[in-house]
C-alpha cells in the first residue's frame, strides 16, 4: 500500500527460559496504513498484547526482541535508541489499555494526566496545556468537562474512565494508534458507545488504529482489516469481510465457529412445577454511613418476583450494577434479602436457621463467574468437588467416587482429581466448577457469568456441557450473564434487569425479537456486529 | 466538614480507649512488687514503721486499690493528672518539663529517618537487580539488625570522645548561657547523634518499604499508561510511582512516629537526653504511679493524635479516602 | 585560694527532692547537703569540726550539750537564722519526718534555746555516739519561718528550698542538671570560693565516664562510675582521685543470711558461706582492687572496730566439711544481688560461682530496687546483698542489724536477717550508754568476737568509692562525708 | 512446592541467610559438647583479648569466663525467646486477626478495639512494665514480647481473611454447607500461610533485639546467659575491652540479619507476582 504507516517485518520476540513457549511473538511481518482499522484477533497468550509493547518499546523486562523491524517513518522504532523511543511515544503513537479501572493513575486528577502528555514532549505552556486538556475531555464526550477535569480517576465510571484514557492517547494526534481490549471489560451499551468513538475519531483525525481484541462481534463492527494469531503466529490476515465471511485457515474458522450465533431457538414451553419461586425480593445496600457521613443507598434488588420451572433455562441479563449478581446470591443466601420470599421446592430458604440452611443448601448450588478465584488453590480437585457432600453427611468413599465420576461426566477424566487447580487451563477450572455444583445433587444451578471469562472457543465447549447437562438431568438453570449473543443460545426464557428492577421477562424469542421495553432494546441495538452475524450466520431466519 | 466530624468521632473513641489503658495500666502498675514507700525507705538508708506508714498514707496507699483506682480515675477525667509525692510537684508539670525534649529528638529522628529512608529506597528501586540496590539494601538490613544501643554506644565513642565533633550527651550545654539562635544551634549540635542513632533502625524500614512499595507499584498498569505518553523514567518514578508507594510507607509511619514519643528509653538513657522516656523508666524503678500512670497516658495520647494526624496526611495523598462514592 | 570559677558535679540518680528534711538519701544529700547546713561538720578522723555552731560543750555526765551559734547567720531568702530555728527543726520538724534521727533523738529529754545563738540539748541518759549526730544529712537544719505550722511534705516551697549553706539554689532543669550559686552572704568571710555548682544528671554509667573525659564534667562522686572505667580513667596524668570522704558514712557490705528457715538457718550453712567466697578475688576483679576485706559487723573506718575475730579466708574444703556436717541436702538458695549497676550483678554471678564450687545450688533472683526492697523487708530471700553506712559509730549504723527489736516486717534497715541474741543484745544495749572510750570498746569487741562466731549475715567488703575529680579541682574532699557538703572549701586552680 | 523451593533458592540473599541461620542453631545445639563447663565459669584472669590466648579464641569477659561460651550459649537464649515469643504471639494475634476478619460486625469491632488499645500503648514501654511486674525471668521476658508484638499479626491476618474471605472460593465452601469453622481453618488460614510466615520471620529477628534491649536495661534473666546480657555488662568497658561487646552485637547482627534475609527471600519465592524485574 502506498500510505503505509508501519511496516512490521519478521518480528520475533523471546521469552524468557521456562516459559511455556520460547517465543511471545515469532516471524511476524505486517503493515498498517494511514486511516486505516486493523484489528488483531486470537486466543488468550496468543501474543497479541506483546505485539502492540514492542512496538510502543513497552516490553516486560523478562520479553526481548529477538529480531525483525518495524519501520514507522522510515526508522526501525524497535532498534532507536530509549530516547527518541520515548519522543515517539505518545505524540506519533498512542496507546489505550484494557483495563479502565487500573491503567490511571488514582491520586491524579484527570485533567493534569492529560496535561502531562503535553510536559512530557515539551509542549505548551500550562494553561495552554489546560485549555486543550479541556478541549480534549469535551472531544470524547465526557459530560462536564469542567468538572471533569478536577475530578479524580475513582469519580468516574468504567466508560468515563476508558474515554479519558483516549483523551490521552489522542492529545499529540498521533499517527497510530494501538488499543489493546479496550473494551473487553465494559458492559454492552458502555462498549457500544467506546467503539464509536474510537471510529468517529479515526475519521476525523485520519489516524491509523491498531485494534486488539477477542470478540469477532467488535471485528465485525469497525475493522477494515484483520490478523489471526496463534501462539504467537500469525495464521491469517485479509480484509475484514472476507475473512469473516470465508477464513481460509482452520483455526480462524474454529474461532468463528465457536461463537454463538444469533440464531434465537425457538424453546419448547416448560410448564413443569417451579423449582424456584422469588416473591418480592427487595435488597438494599448501605455503605459508607457513620460518623455525620450520609450513607449511601443502592437499590440492588428491587421488588423482584419471577419463578424457574423444573428443567428451565432462565437467562438474566442486564447492564453491570444492575443487580444480577445480587439477585443470584440472593437464591442462595450469600447474600441476605431485606424482604421478599423466596422459595427452592416449595421451602421457604429465608426462614431457616443455620443448621437446616447448611441442609437446605445442597438444592441450590452456584457456578461463580471467575475459574481461578472459586477454586482453593491449595486444596486437591479432590477435596474441592467432595469436601460438600461429605459435610452433608455423605461417606466419604462414596464422596470421592461420585468426585471422580463428575469429572468424567464433564469431560476431565478421573485423574484430575489428585491435581491442583493451577495444573489447569481456564476451561478446565469452570467446569470443575460445575462438577463441584453437581456433586452436590441440586435442584436449581445458579451461574453467575460462568462463561464470561473465557475465550470464545471455551466458551462454546462449557455452553454445550451445560446444555447437554440439562438434557441428561433435568437441571433447572439461572443463567446470569452480560452477553445476549450466550444468553440467547441457551435459555429457555429472559429475565431483563434495569437498575434492581425486572423490567422484561419472557420466552427468549418474544423478548429478543420483540423486545417491550425500550432498555430492552437499547441493549439488544448494543450488541458489537450484530448487523454482520444478521447476515452472515447460516441460521438466519430466527435472526435479531 | 467531614473531616471535623471524623476527627470528632475518632476523639470520641480515643478518650474511651485513654480511660481503657488507664484502667489497665493503673492495676498493671499496682500488680508490681514493692511501692514508692518502699523506695523511698530504702533510698533513705535508714527506715523504721512510721517513717513508712507515714509515706504510704501520704500517697494514699493506705487505701484500698478500688478506691485508688476510683479516684485516681476520677481525676483523669477531670484532666488531673495527679500529684507524684516522689517529686514534690504536679504529674503534669514533670512531663510538660520533659515532653519537648522528646518530641524534638522523636520527631527529627523521625523525620531524618523518613526522608532517608524514602530517598534510599526510591534509590534502590531505580536500580534494582545492580550493585548500587545491593549497597542500598545491606545497608539498610546492617542498620536494622543493629541493636539501638550499640549504635549509639559506638556513635559517642567515635564522634564525641575520639573525634571530639560533637558532645556525646546531654540537650544543651549546661550553664551555657546561650540564647536565641547561638542556643538554637547549640541544641542542634546536641540532637545531632542521638536522632541519628535513633533514626537510623527506622530508617531501615523506610528504605525497605518504600523500595518494596516502589517495585509493587511500578507493576501497576498506570505506569505503563504513562510510559505510553512518553514521559521520561524520572518524572514516572516522582509523579506517579512514588506518590503511590508513599501511601503503605505513610501508613506504617504514622504508627512509629507516635509509638516513638513514648519509647526512646534507650537513646535518651545512653545519651542523658531529659526526655519521658527516661521519666517513664525512672518512674517505674521508683514506683512513681501517678508519675507513670501519667506518662503513659500522654504518650498514649500522642499515639492517637499521630493516628489522626496520618490520617489527615493521608487524606490529602488519597483523594479517595473520606470521599463519598 | 582562688576566687570564682564553676565546677560541674555528676549526680546519679537523679534526687526525687532536693529538701533535706524530708528526704535524706544519697542524691538528695550529696546536693542538698551544700543548701543545708547543720550545727557540726566532720573531719576524716571523725573529730567533730564547727558548723552552723562555732564551739559547742559537753557536760562531764555525758547529758547537756550546749553549742554556740554564728552570729549575723542568714536564711538564703534573707530572714535572719537563730537558735529558734534549731530548736523546730530537731524537735519538731525531724522528729517527725526523720526516722534515722530519731534513733538519737529518743535519748533526748529537751531541746532549747536560752538566747538566739545559744542551743541546749539536754539527754535522759547519756549515749556515746550523739555527738556524730550533728552532720547535714542526720540533722539538717530547716527554716522555722517557712515550715512551722505547715504540712511539711505538701509545702510550696519545698521546690524551691531556703537554707543556710554555702550554696543557694538557682535551677532545676528535671533530667538534665540542678544549678547552684554561690550565697554572697554567707557568713564565713570569702568563703564559698566558687561562682556556680552544676549537678548533672547523666543515666548512663558509661556516659558518665564519657562527660568526665570529654571535661563535661569535673568530678565523679564516688560510685558514679563503674570500677573498671576508674582503673582507666586514673590512668591519666590530669585526673586526681581520692578514697577519703567516706569515712562517717563507711559503707560496709554483707548478705543477708535468712536465719528463720532453709539452709540458712543453720550456722554451719552460713559459716560454709563465709568460707566459700573469695572475697579477695572479688575485691580484686570487680571492685578493680578498691575495698577492703571485712572481717565482721564493724568497718575498720569505724570506732571500735577490732580485727581480733574468727578468720573467714577463702578455704573451699573448709567449706565443704562444714557442708557434709549439717547434712546438707542440695536444696538451692537464691541469691539477690543488689539493684544498683553492672558491679553488684558481676558480684553476685561470682559468689554463685564460689557457693557452687563447694557443693550449694544457687539461683540468682533479680528485682528492681522496688522489688528489691519488698523482698528484703518482707522476708523473701535466702541470700541478699546489702550495704549499710555506719555513721562512725556501731551504736548508730551497726546495731540496728543484729539487735532483736529491730525485727521489724516492712523495712529494709534493721535485722532483717533475723538474728535473735538477747544476751548480745544487752551488751550492744549497755555500750551505746556507756560513757568512757576504753570501756566501749572492750564490749564492742566482744560482740564483735561473738557475732562474727555466729555468722549472722555473710560480711563481704568495707566498700571504697573513690571520687575522681580533674587534679585543677583544690580541697573537693576535706570532710567525713566528702562531696556531701564539702564544696564550702572547695576551689579551682585557673 | 518445588517451584516454591527453586524461586526461593534463586535468591542468593535468601540462601546467605539460611546458612547463616543454620551455623546459628547448630552452635547453639551443641553448645554443651564443645563448652561442657558452661557459660559461666570463671576458667582463665579477666579481659583476655581475643585471638591471644590458646583455647580462648574470643578472650575472657570481665570475671574471667570464655566469651566464646558465652556467645554460644547465647544463641540458644537468643534462638528460644525469638521463637516462643514469635509462636506465642501469632497464637494470640492468628485466632484474633481471623475471627474479626471473618466475621466482620461487631466480633471485627471488639477485636480490632482489642488490638487497637494495644497498639496505642508505646510497646518497648508496655514490655519494660511488663517485664518488672513480673520480674526479669526467661519466661517472663519472653512473654512481654510476645504481648507487644502480636497487634500486627492479628492486623495483618485479619487484613488477609478479610480479602481472601470475599474469594468465591469461600462462597462456594459456605453452599456446599460446610461450618463457618471449618471453612475459616480449612479454606482460608492455609491460604493466609504465606504472609504469616514472613511475618514470623521478621518478628523473631525484633524479638531477638527486643530481648537484648530489655537485658541493656537490666531487664534480663540474671541466670541465663544471653547476647543482650553480654553487651550489657559489657557496655561499661566498651572502653578498655570492646570485644567484650563487639562479639556479642555482630552475632545479634548476624542472626537477626539471617532471619531477614530469610523473610526476604520467603516473601519474593511466594508472592511470585512481586519478581523483581531482571532477576527472574
Ligand atoms: N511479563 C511477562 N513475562 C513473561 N512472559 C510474559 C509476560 N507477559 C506475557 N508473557 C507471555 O507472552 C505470551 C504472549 O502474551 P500476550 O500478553 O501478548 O497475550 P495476549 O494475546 O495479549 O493475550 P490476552 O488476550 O490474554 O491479553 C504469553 O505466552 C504470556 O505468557
Ligand atoms: N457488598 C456490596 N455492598 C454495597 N453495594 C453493593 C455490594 N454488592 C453490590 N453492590 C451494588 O449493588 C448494585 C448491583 O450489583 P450487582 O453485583 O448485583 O450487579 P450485576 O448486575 O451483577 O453487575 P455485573 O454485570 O457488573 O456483575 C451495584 O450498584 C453494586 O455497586
Ligand atoms: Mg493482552
Ligand atoms: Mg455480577
Ligand atoms: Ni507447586
Amino acid at each position: 500500500m502506498s500510505d503505509t504507516v508501519l511496516r512490521i517485518e519478521n518480528l520475533t520476540l523471546d521469552l524468557p527460559s521456562g516459559a511455556d513457549r520460547a517465543h511471545a511473538v515469532h516471524d511476524l511481518s505486517f503493515t498498517l496504513a494511514r486511516g486505516e482499522v486493523l484489528c488483531v484477533v486470537g486466543e488468550s497468550g496468543s501474543g497479541k498484547s506483546m505485539t502492540a509493547s514492542a512496538l510502543m518499546g513497552l516490553l516486560p523486562g523478562a520479553v526481548t526482541i529477538g529480531g525483525g523491524r518495524a519501520i514507522f517513518g522510515g526508522r526501525d522504532v524497535l532498534a532507536l535508541p530509549e530516547a527518541e523511543r520515548r519522543a515517539l511515544r505518545g505524540a506519533k503513537i498512542g496507546m489505550i489499555f484494557q483495563e479502565p479501572m487500573t491503567a490511571l493513575n488514582p491520586l491524579m486528577r484527570i485533567g493534569d494526566q492529560i496535561s502531562e502528555v503535553f510536559e512530557a514532549h515539551g509542549l505548551l505552556t500550562p494553561t495552554e496545556r489546560r485549555a486543550r486538556a479541556l478541549a480534549l475531555i469535551e472531544e470524547v464526550g465526557l459530560p462536564d468537562p469542567k468538572k471533569i477535569i478536577r475530578a479524580y480517576p475513582f469519580q468516574l465510571s468504567g466508560g468515563q474512565r476508558q474515554r479519558a484514557m483516549i483523551a490521552m492517547a489522542l492529545a499529540l494526534e498521533p499517527e497510530i494508534l494501538i488499543a489493546d481490549e479496550p473494551t473487553t471489560a465494559l458492559d454492552v451499551t458502555t462498549q457500544a458507545q467506546i467503539l464509536d468513538l474510537i471510529a468517529e475519531i479515526r475519521q476525523r483525525h485520519g489516524m491509523a488504529v491498531m485494534f486488539i481484541t477477542h470478540d469477532f462481534g467488535v471485528v465485525a463492527e469497525i475493522a477494515d482489516r484483520v490478523i489471526v494469531m496463534r501462539h504467537g503466529e500469525m495464521v491469517e490476515t485479509g480484509p475484514a469481510a472476507e475473512v469473516l465471511a470465508a477464513p481460509k485457515h482452520d483455526y480462524t474458522r474454529r474461532l468463528l465457529d465457536a461463537i454463538p450465533s444469533n440464531a434465537v431457538p425457538r424453546p419448547d414451553r416448560v410448564t413443569a412445577a417451579p423449582a424456584l419461586e422469588i416473591r418480592n425480593l427487595r435488597k438494599t445496600y448501605r455503605t459508607g454511613g457513620g460518623w455525620g457521613r450520609a450513607a449511601r443507598e443502592v437499590r440492588a434488588i428491587d421488588d423482584v418476583s419471577l419463578t424457574i420451572a423444573k428443567g428451565e433455562v432462565l437467562g438474566l441479563v442486564g447492564e453491570s450494577g444492575s443487580g444480577k449478581s445480587t439477585l443470584g446470591r440472593a437464591v442462595v443466601r450469600l447474600v441476605d434479602p431485606d424482604s421478599g420470599r423466596i422459595l427452592v421446592g416449595g421451602e421457604d430458604m429465608a426462614a431457616l436457621d443455620a443448621n437446616a440452611l447448611r441442609r437446605a443448601r445442597r438444592r441450590v448450588q452456584m457456578v461463580f463467574q471467575d475459574p481461578y478465584a472459586s477454586l482453593n488453590p491449595r486444596a486437591r480437585i479432590l477435596r474441592s468437588i467432595s469436601e460438600g457432600p461429605v459435610a452433608q453427611g455423605v461417606a466419604k468413599r462414596d464422596a470421592e467416587a461420585r468426585a471422580r465420576e463428575l469429572l468424567e461426566v464433564v469431560g476431565l477424566g478421573a485423574d484430575a482429581a489428585d491435581r491442583y487447580p493451577h495444573e489447569f487451563s481456564g476451561g478446565q477450572r469452570q467446569r470443575i466448577g460445575i462438577a463441584r455444583a453437581l456433586a452436590m445433587d441440586p435442584d436449581l444451578i445458579i451461574a453467575d457469568e460462568a462463561v464470561s471469562a473465557l475465550d470464545v472457543s471455551i466458551q462454546a465447549q462449557v455452553l454445550d456441557l451445560l446444555r447437554d447437562l440439562r438434557a441428561r438431568l433435568g437441571l433447572s438453570l439461572l443463567f446470569i450473564t452480560h452477553d445476549l449473543r450466550v444468553a440467547a443460545q441457551l435459555c429457555d426464557r429472559i429475565a431483563v434487569m434495569q437498575k434492581g428492577r425486572l423490567v422484561e421477562i419472557g420466552p427468549v424469542d418474544e423478548v429478543f425479537l420483540n423486545p417491550r421495553d425500550p432498555y430492552t432494546r437499547s441493549l439488544l441495538d448494543a450488541v458489537p456486529g450484530a448487523s454482520w452475524a444478521d447476515g452472515g450466520s447460516p441460521a438466519r431466519a430466527e435472526a435479531i | 466538614m467531614a473531616i471535623a466530624t471524623t476527627v470528632l468521632g475518632r476523639l470520641i473513641k480515643a478518650a474511651i480507649t485513654l480511660l481503657a489503658i488507664v484502667v489497665l495500666n493503673f492495676l498493671l502498675i499496682h500488680a508490681a512488687p514493692g511501692d514508692p514507700a518502699a523506695v523511698m525507705a530504702g533510698e533513705a538508708g535508714a527506715a523504721d514503721e512510721i517513717f513508712i506508714a507515714q509515706l504510704r498514707e501520704r500517697f494514699g496507699l493506705d487505701q484500698p486499690l478500688y478506691v485508688q483506682l476510683w479516684n485516681y480515675v476520677g481525676n483523669i477525667i477531670q484532666f488531673d493528672l495527679g500529684y507524684s509525692y516522689r517529686q514534690g510537684a504536679p504529674v503534669f508539670d514533670l512531663i510538660m518539663e520533659r515532653l519537648p525534649a522528646t518530641l524534638l529528638l522523636t520527631l527529627t529522628a523521625f523525620g531524618i529517618s523518613l526522608l532517608f529512608g524514602v530517598a534510599m529506597g526510591v534509590a534502590a528501586s531505580a536500580r534494582v537487580g545492580r550493585a548500587g540496590d545491593s549497597v542500598i539494601t545491606g545497608i539498610a538490613l546492617l542498620f536494622y539488625a543493629t541493636p539501638l544501643y550499640w549504635a549509639a554506644l559506638m556513635a559517642v565513642l567515635v564522634f564525641s570522645v575520639w573525634l571530639g565533633w560533637l558532645p556525646g550527651f546531654g540537650y544543651e550545654t549546661v550553664g551555657g548561657g546561650f540564647t536565641g539562635l547561638s542556643r538554637a544551634l547549640d541544641i542542634l549540635k546536641h540532637l545531632i547523634l542521638p536522632a541519628t542513632t535513633l533514626g537510623l533502625f527506622f530508617m531501615a524500614v523506610y528504605t525497605r518499604m518504600t523500595r518494596a512499595s516502589m517495585l509493587e507499584v511500578a507493576q501497576m498498569d498506570f505506569v505503563k499508561t504513562a510510559r505510553a505518553k512518553g514521559l521520561p523514567d524520572r518524572v514516572i518514578r516522582r509523579r506517579h510511582i512514588l506518590r503511590n508507594a508513599l501511601l503503605p510507607v505513610v501508613t506504617l509511619a504514622g504508627l512509629q512516629a507516635g509509638q516513638l514519643v513514648g519509647g526512646a528509653v534507650l537513646t535518651e538513657t545512653v545519651f542523658a537526653w531529659p526526655g519521658i522516656g527516661r521519666l517513664m523508666f525512672e518512674s517505674l524503678q521508683a514506683r512513681d504511679y501517678n508519675t507513670l500512670l501519667g506518662v503513659f497516658l500522654i504518650s498514649a495520647a500522642m499515639v492517637i493524635l499521630f493516628n489522626i494526624v496520618t490520617d489527615l496526611v493521608y487524606r490529602l495523598i488519597d483523594p479517595r479516602i473520606g470521599a463519598t462514592r | 585560694q582562688e576566687q570564682g570559677g564553676r565546677l560541674d558535679i555528676v549526680v546519679q540518680p537523679e534526687p526525687p527532692s532536693l529538701m533535706l528534711g524530708l528526704v535524706q538519701n544519697g542524691p538528695t544529700q550529696m546536693v542538698a547537703g551544700h543548701i543545708y547546713e547543720s550545727l557540726l561538720r566532720y573531719d576524716t578522723d571523725l573529730q567533730p569540726q564547727p558548723s552552723l555552731a562555732k564551739s559547742w560543750e559537753i557536760s562531764e555526765d555525758g547529758l547537756t550539750y550546749t553549742f554556740h551559734l554564728h552570729e549575723g547567720v542568714t536564711w538564703h531568702d534573707g530572714e535572719p537564722f537563730s537558735a529558734e530555728d534549731v530548736v523546730f527543726s530537731a524537735d519538731e520538724f525531724l522528729r517527725e519526718t526523720h526516722s534515722r534521727l530519731r534513733v538519737s533523738l529518743n535519748y533526748v529529754e529537751s531541746i532549747t534555746a536560752p538566747d538566739a545563738n545559744t542551743v541546749v540539748f539536754q539527754l535522759s541518759e547519756p549515749f556515746g555516739p550523739f555527738i556524730n549526730s550533728f552532720e547535714a544529712g542526720t540533722m539538717p537544719i530547716v527554716p522555722k519561718h517557712i515550715y512551722a505550722g505547715t504540712d511539711y511534705a505538701n509545702n510550696e516551697m519545698n521546690a524551691t528550698p531556703i537554707g543556710t549553706g554555702p550554696f543557694k539554689f538557682e535551677a532545676w532543669e528535671k533530667g538534665s542538671h540542678i544549678h547552684l550559686v554561690k550565697n554572697e552572704d554567707y557568713y564565713l568571710d570569702g568563703k564559698p570560693y566558687l561562682d556556680e555548682v552544676f549537678f548533672r544528671v547523666i543515666p548512663d554509667a558509661a556516659s558518665r565516664a564519657v562527660a568526665f573525659e570529654t571535661g563535661e564534667a569535673d568530678v565523679l562522686p564516688g560510685g558514679s562510675i563503674e570500677n573498671w572505667d576508674v582503673a582507666r580513667l586514673m590512668e591519666d596524668e590530669d585526673t586526681c582521685s581520692t578514697g577519703e570522704g567516706w569515712e562517717f558514712l563507711a559503707p560496709h557490705s554483707f548478705m543477708w543470711m535468712n536465719n528463720r528457715e532453709g539452709p540458712t538457718s543453720d550456722e554451719r550453712f552460713r559459716q560454709a558461706v563465709m568460707y566459700a567466697m573469695d572475697r579477695e578475688f572479688v575485691r580484686d576483679v570487680v571492685w578493680n582492687g578498691f575495698g577492703k576485706v571485712a572481717t565482721g559487723p564493724v568497718s575498720s573506718r569505724t570506732n571500735f572496730y577490732t580485727d581480733d575475730v574468727t578468720d573467714y579466708s577463702h578455704d573451699p574444703d573448709k567449706a565443704r566439711a562444714l557442708l557434709e556436717e549439717m547434712g546438707y541436702d542440695g536444696e538451692p538458695v537464691r541469691i539477690l544481688p543488689l539493684p544498683y549497676g553492672e558491679t553488684w550483678q558481676r558480684w553476685a554471678e561470682a559468689v554463685k560461682q564460689n557457693l557452687q564450687e563447694v557443693g550449694i545450688e544457687v539461683e540468682i533472683d533479680s528485682a528492681d530496687v522496688a522489688g528489691w526492697n519488698q523482698k528484703t523487708s518482707e522476708w523473701d530471700y535466702d541470700l541478699a546483698f546489702t550495704y549499710l553506712y555506719q555513721y562512725g559509730d556501731p551504736a548508730l549504723g551497726t546495731a540496728r542489724n543484729y539487735l532483736e527489736d529491730q525485727i521489724e516486717k516492712g523495712s529494709p534497715w534493721n535485722n532483717v536477717e533475723g538474728y535473735r541474741n538477747p544476751e548480745l543484745d544487752a551488751k550492744w544495749a549497755e555500750a551505746a550508754v556507756t560513757l568512757g572510750k576504753e570501756e566501749r570498746q572492750k564490749l564492742y569487741t566482744e560482740i564483735q568476737q561473738e557475732i562474727v562466731e555466729d555468722a549472722p549475715v555473710a560480711w563481704l567488703l568495707e566498700l571504697e568509692f573513690p571520687t575522681l575529680y580533674d587534679c585543677k579541682v583544690q580541697d573537693l574532699v576535706t570532710t567525713a562525708i566528702g562531696v556531701n557538703d564539702g564544696l564550702r572549701d572547695t576551689w579551682i586552680k585557673q | 512446592m518445588s517451584d516454591f523451593w527453586s524461586r526461593f533458592s534463586r535468591n542468593r540473599g535468601a540462601i546467605l541467610g539460611l546458612v547463616l541461620l543454620a551455623a546459628v542453631i547448630i552452635v547453639a545445639l551443641i553448645a554443651p559438647l564443645i563448652f561442657p563447663k558452661g557459660p559461666w565459669q570463671m576458667v582463665q584472669r579477666p579481659f583476655l583479648t581475643p585471638f591471644a590466648t590458646e583455647g580462648l579464641p574470643l578472650g575472657t569477659d570481665t570475671l574471667g569466663r570464655d566469651v566464646a561460651a558465652g556467645l554460644a550459649y547465647g544463641a540458644r537464649v537468643s534462638l528460644l525467646v525469638g521463637l516462643v515469643s514469635t509462636l506465642v504471639a501469632l497464637a494470640i494475634g492468628v485466632p484474633l486477626g481471623a475471627v474479626a476478619g471473618y466475621y466482620g460486625g461487631w466480633v471485627d469491632e471488639a477485636a480490632m478495639r482489642f488490638t487497637e488499645f494495644f497498639q496505642t500503648i508505646p510497646n518497648f514501654a508496655l514490655a519494660i512494665v511488663l517485664v518488672a511486674i513480673l520480674e526479669p525471668t526467661l519466661t517472663s521476658i519472653t512473654l512481654a514480647i510476645a504481648i507487644v508484638s502480636w497487634p500486627p499479626v492479628a492486623r495483618l491476618v485479619r487484613a488477609e481473611v478479610l480479602s481472601l474471605s470475599k474469594r468465591e472460593f469461600v462462597d462456594a465452601a459456605q453452599l456446599a454447607g460446610l461450618s463457618n469453622r471449618r471453612i475459616l481453618l480449612g479454606q482460608i488460614l492455609p491460604n493466609a500461610m504465606s504472609p504469616i510466615i514472613v511475618m514470623a520471620s521478621l518478628m523473631v529477628a525484633t524479638a531477638i533485639l527486643l530481648e537484648s534491649s530489655l537485658a541493656f536495661l537490666g531487664l534480663g534473666d540474671p541466670n541465663i546467659m544471653s547476647w543482650g546480657y553480654m553487651i550489657g555488662a559489657a557496655r561499661t568497658v566498651i572502653r578498655s575491652a570492646w570485644w567484650l561487646s563487639f562479639f556479642p552485637g555482630l552475632a545479634i547482627v548476624i542472626t537477626v540479619l539471617a532471619l531477614n534475609l530469610i523473610g526476604e527471600g520467603l516473601n519474593d519465592a511466594m508472592n511470585p507476582h512481586l519478581n523483581r524485574k531482571g532477576r527472574a
